[in-house]
């Protein structure tokens, strides 16, 4: 689920844009060096990034039978690293809008800044944060990419919440709305999605 | 699954009667209308707006009604639970939260709403006339780095790969009940995911020999046919715009109640 | 004395199915599998062999038309497709499709654990199929590791070790070798002697011709033809609107009536008859 | 009188190859394409073939051996193997490894430009390939809206554009329809009659008879046996080691022998020669 084109008020969406352009920008500009000097990872990153689209676009058994879907994001952050994700989640995003007709153009900016940015953020520090106190592999990629995905949803609650502030009772009421109606509702997908990444990783590590 | 409307939104891309337009014509029709939807008061002009884009798609790329509709459900249902959460607040006294509902806030999730659809129209004018790969073409003129849209339309190409290679994984797993419960489930779909990440890295070093067989020089350069840009179908985009500004300004100043 | 037909054990009638976008897939098909059939669905690419042999399993539902199973209509709820898949098995096209990380043996055990089996069953269930696909030895195998035909034998045991009456299989000689083709062969002749009924779609007229019992020729969506190889292989004018050409050995005994040699009846199925059949041929001329 | 063999256009010594993990691919291949070729290169999957195709044109470097383009020894860096691509083409055999661009037309537009051609002439050669290769019409469709014989030919017009006077194609007829190889054949004929030289590999004992002028058997990373197809393809013994078997043609001829026809050499390559072979055949006994 992200922001639907047209739904967030003009400033907003410039405001959000203004906001992740520079670190996809920064991003980006890292990719382009490591491509440059190395043209074989052309490929590679193409196929981790479709690999990261088909993960989002999977229908993961859902319990609520809402419009929500995981992330993917906290595998990919996990296998490629935040920076690069920032980049191939922004590209994904980009074919959501394009190809699912899923989130926006103009919302692009804001959904870049939960999906790519603050879910691999959040994933690869969870990760580290994991090894640096010892917690089994398992257990920290678990907390990786649930935790991802469910910030991913809080900050998209947030984001509407600022952009829609409840007449009565401000940010705050309206974030409890949208985090009730959208985040909660998660709350079983994220944990699936958790459950699914540890599947992925321990396949990929043993073989 | 979404590889449906994937596929759907793509074919109807790559084969609606305007597909062969250059890109920006399209692309100027639809993200001006985009514009005009943000900036504009939603009260005229969102169901203007709503209007010229569904025509454009329907009229005049000649896209089937069925699956115009099939496609717009997905946003119509985030657009009905905004709306609700919208017109609802939260009354934070006397303890327990209460929900209220004022006219204000029901104000504001009509307008949003309405604004919203006119926007996704105008989303789907584009996204339905314009192949992905058109587009990403065009991105270079945005500046984006060479690599970043060879990457991107790679990505496209891989992704379209990928999709059928998770549609069959996931049929050959229900094939031998792999979707039995939610546990199987889980184990099966995590089977799938790590079985479709070695299989695409794969096909990428395969299309790295594919490439090289070719005098591949690094980058990925190829030539578009050439089409040329129809000076009549930009000043109709242009007109069109600019009434929708004309009769939204008009009602404005006229209506009193709309200021 | 009237014997009841024996009860087909899929019986499909009157199957359509368009595809996203409009185009159409299946257009008024009619099919039966019986006990012990061995049938080559045989038609061009995008004749829609693939298209019927999903609905044959349930994993598409035809938007008309209906489907039985023994006698009882197919239900496409989860119980249904079920009971459905136990009894009906697909292989795809493409082993890489359908085996998953991990080894062989982890690999055809994942029907069998589907099925709630207990271990010991399993197990059992495991290393008959691995024994009927003459690839036990390649059980500690990662999937990846295996050669194209491996691949192939491995993803067929992943089906059979949950033992379907109906084991369907997608072209499932495409990309193997001669000597591969052979091995598949007596494969299918040992399942099928034991009991397996047996439905492959091809288009290799040749094999369709020296193989099956029935042939279904299909066209444009349609079972054009239907019956017994050595009828709807000798018939030019249905194989014309199939984009299908003759059997070599139908060509071969075309061309030598043509040649002079009046053909006795029938055909001969297998290369290795056609000596005995020139022998028996009438000399005419010469 | 002695007259110099022309010099021949690729020519391969001693190849030895060894796959990551220590596989032997090639063991000692020698082999050599001249101007107006026509090879097969036959053998069972894993024999090899492919790898030698993939030192045909650079990609791959063999760990001994030599490799002669024209008479000169095969270099490596950049500018050489650039020289080598465009006089050497490789149809790699699943067309989804080789399409890579939002469109055929921008797909065949991707060597000419790597050549470094000016843009009117990469559009003649991208609309000459294009014709070549009949799908002039598909020119706007993305890769995966083309059907399986769409993108091999499109797979394959890549390669044309670059107007290479060797053109390696790798199974070139896997996976097609009997109409499908057909076109396919036909296309190759038109290439082969403009100039180019061909060696198609595949394990389709009935295709290398009926279209090679040469047949190069392969197995276990070695060429056991090269010549004239109704030489090599009627060797029993070499066939036996290479896992394949006679082409029906031959068989046929086998057979008839055994029948009592003796037959008159040559055996007919193509099913529609075989009336008149029949009755040019001598009758013994009958």
């Amino acid at each position: 689920m992200h922001i639907m084109e047209g739904y967030l008020p003009v400033a907003h969406a410039v405001g959000w844009t203004a906001v992740s352009a520079p670190i996809v920008a920064w991003g980006g500009m890292r990719l382009v060096r490591t491509v440059r000097a190395h043209p074989e990872t052309k490929m590679l990153l193409a196929a981790s990034g479709a690999f990261c689209f088909v993960l989002s676009a999977l229908k993961i058994p859902s319990v609520t039978g809402s419009c929500s879907h995981p992330t993917g994001t906290g595998l990919g952050a996990v296998l490629f690293g935040p920076s690069v994700m920032t980049v191939l989640g922004s590209l994904v995003l980009l074919f959501q809008a394009l190809l699912l007709a899923h989130g926006g153009l103009t919302t692009l900016g804001a959904n870049v800044f939960s999906m790519a940015i603050v879910g691999p953020f959040v994933a690869w520090g969870v990760f580290r944060l994991g090894q640096a106190i010892g917690a089994s592999a398992v257990v920290a990629v678990f907390m990786a990419a649930a935790l991802a995905d469910l910030s991913t949803y809080i900050v998209t609650s947030a984001q509407l919440a600022v952009a829609f502030p409840d007449p009565v009772s401000g940010f705050a009421g309206s974030f409890v709305k949208f985090a009730t109606v959208f985040a909660l509702t998660q709350v079983p997908l994220a944990i699936i999605e958790g459950l699914v990444t540890v599947v992925v990783f321990t396949i990929l590590t043993n073989y | 699954m979404a590889a449906a409307a994937m596929d759907l939104i793509d074919r109807i891309a790559q084969t609606n009667r305007w597909s062969r337009r250059h890109p920006a014509e399209k692309l100027m029709l639809g993200g001006g209308l985009l514009l005009l939807s943000l900036i504009l008061p939603a009260i005229p002009a969102a169901p203007l707006i709503l209007l010229a884009a569904a025509a454009a798609v329907l009229v005049g790329a000649r896209v089937s009604g069925r699956d115009y509709l099939a496609i717009l459900a997905a946003p119509l249902a985030f657009l009905a639970l905004g709306a609700v959460v919208l017109a609802v607040s939260v009354q934070p006294d006397a303890g327990a939260p209460w929900l209220t509902v004022s006219t204000d806030s029901i104000a504001t999730a009509a307008t949003v709403t309405l604004r919203a659809l006119a926007a996704v129209a105008s989303l789907l004018l584009i996204v339905l006339t314009v192949p992905l790969t058109a587009l990403l073409r065009q991105a270079h003129r945005l500046r984006v780095p060479a690599p970043i849209i060879e990457i991107a339309v790679m990505m496209y190409r891989f992704t379209m790969l990928a999709f059928g290679m998770a549609v069959r994984g996931r049929q050959a797993q229900a094939n031998r009940l792999g979707y039995r419960n939610l546990r199987r489930a889980i184990h099966s779909s995590g089977l799938l995911a790590a079985t479709l990440l070695p299989r695409l890295l794969d096909r990428g070093r395969r299309m790295e020999i594919g490439l090289a067989t070719r005098a591949c020089t690094g980058e990925l350069r190829t030539l578009a046919p050439a089409v040329t840009l129809s000076p009549a179908f930009l000043s109709g985009a242009v007109a069109l715009h600019a009434s929708i500004a004309a009769v939204t300004v008009a009602w404005v100043t006229l209506v009193p109640s709309a200021a | 004395m009237t014997v009841a037909a024996p009860e087909a054990l899929i019986e499909a009638h009157d199957l359509h199915y368009t595809f996203a976008g409009g185009i159409p897939a299946l257009s008024g098909v009619d099919f039966a599998v019986r006990s012990g059939a061995r049938v080559a669905l045989l038609g061009a690419n995008g004749a829609g062999k693939t298209t019927v042999l999903l609905h044959l399993n349930g994993s598409l539902k035809p938007s008309r038309g209906t489907l039985r199973l023994g006698g009882e209509m197919a239900g496409y709820d989860r119980a249904a497709l079920m009971r459905w898949r136990t009894r009906v098995g697909l292989v795809l096209q493409d082993p890489d499709d359908q085996l998953f990380a991990g080894t062989v043996y982890e690999d055809v055990s994942f029907g069998p654990l589907n099925l709630g089996l207990p271990e010991p069953d399993v197990r059992a269930r495991v290393t008959f199929a691995l024994e009927a696909l003459g690839i036990a030895d390649l059980a500690a195998r990662p999937a990846h590791m295996l050669s194209f035909g491996q691949k192939r034998r491995a993803a067929i045991a992943g089906i059979v070790a949950m033992r379907p009456q109906v084991l369907l299989l997608d072209e499932p000689t495409a990309g193997l070798d001669p000597h591969g083709v052979g091995q598949l062969l007596a494969t299918l002749d040992a399942l099928a002697a034991a009991g397996t009924a047996l439905v492959l779609s091809t288009h290799d007229v040749d094999l369709a011709y020296g193989w099956a019992e029935t042939v279904a020729l299909m066209e444009r969506g349609r079972i054009i033809a239907e019956g017994p190889p050595e009828t709807v292989l000798a018939d030019d004018a249905v194989l014309a609107r199939a984009r299908l050409r003759r059997p070599l050995l139908i060509e071969l005994a075309f061309q030598a009536r043509a040649a002079g040699l009046i053909s006795a009846q029938p055909f001969p199925r297998r290369a290795a008859d056609l000596a005995a059949w020139l022998r028996s041929a009438q000399i005419v001329g010469a």
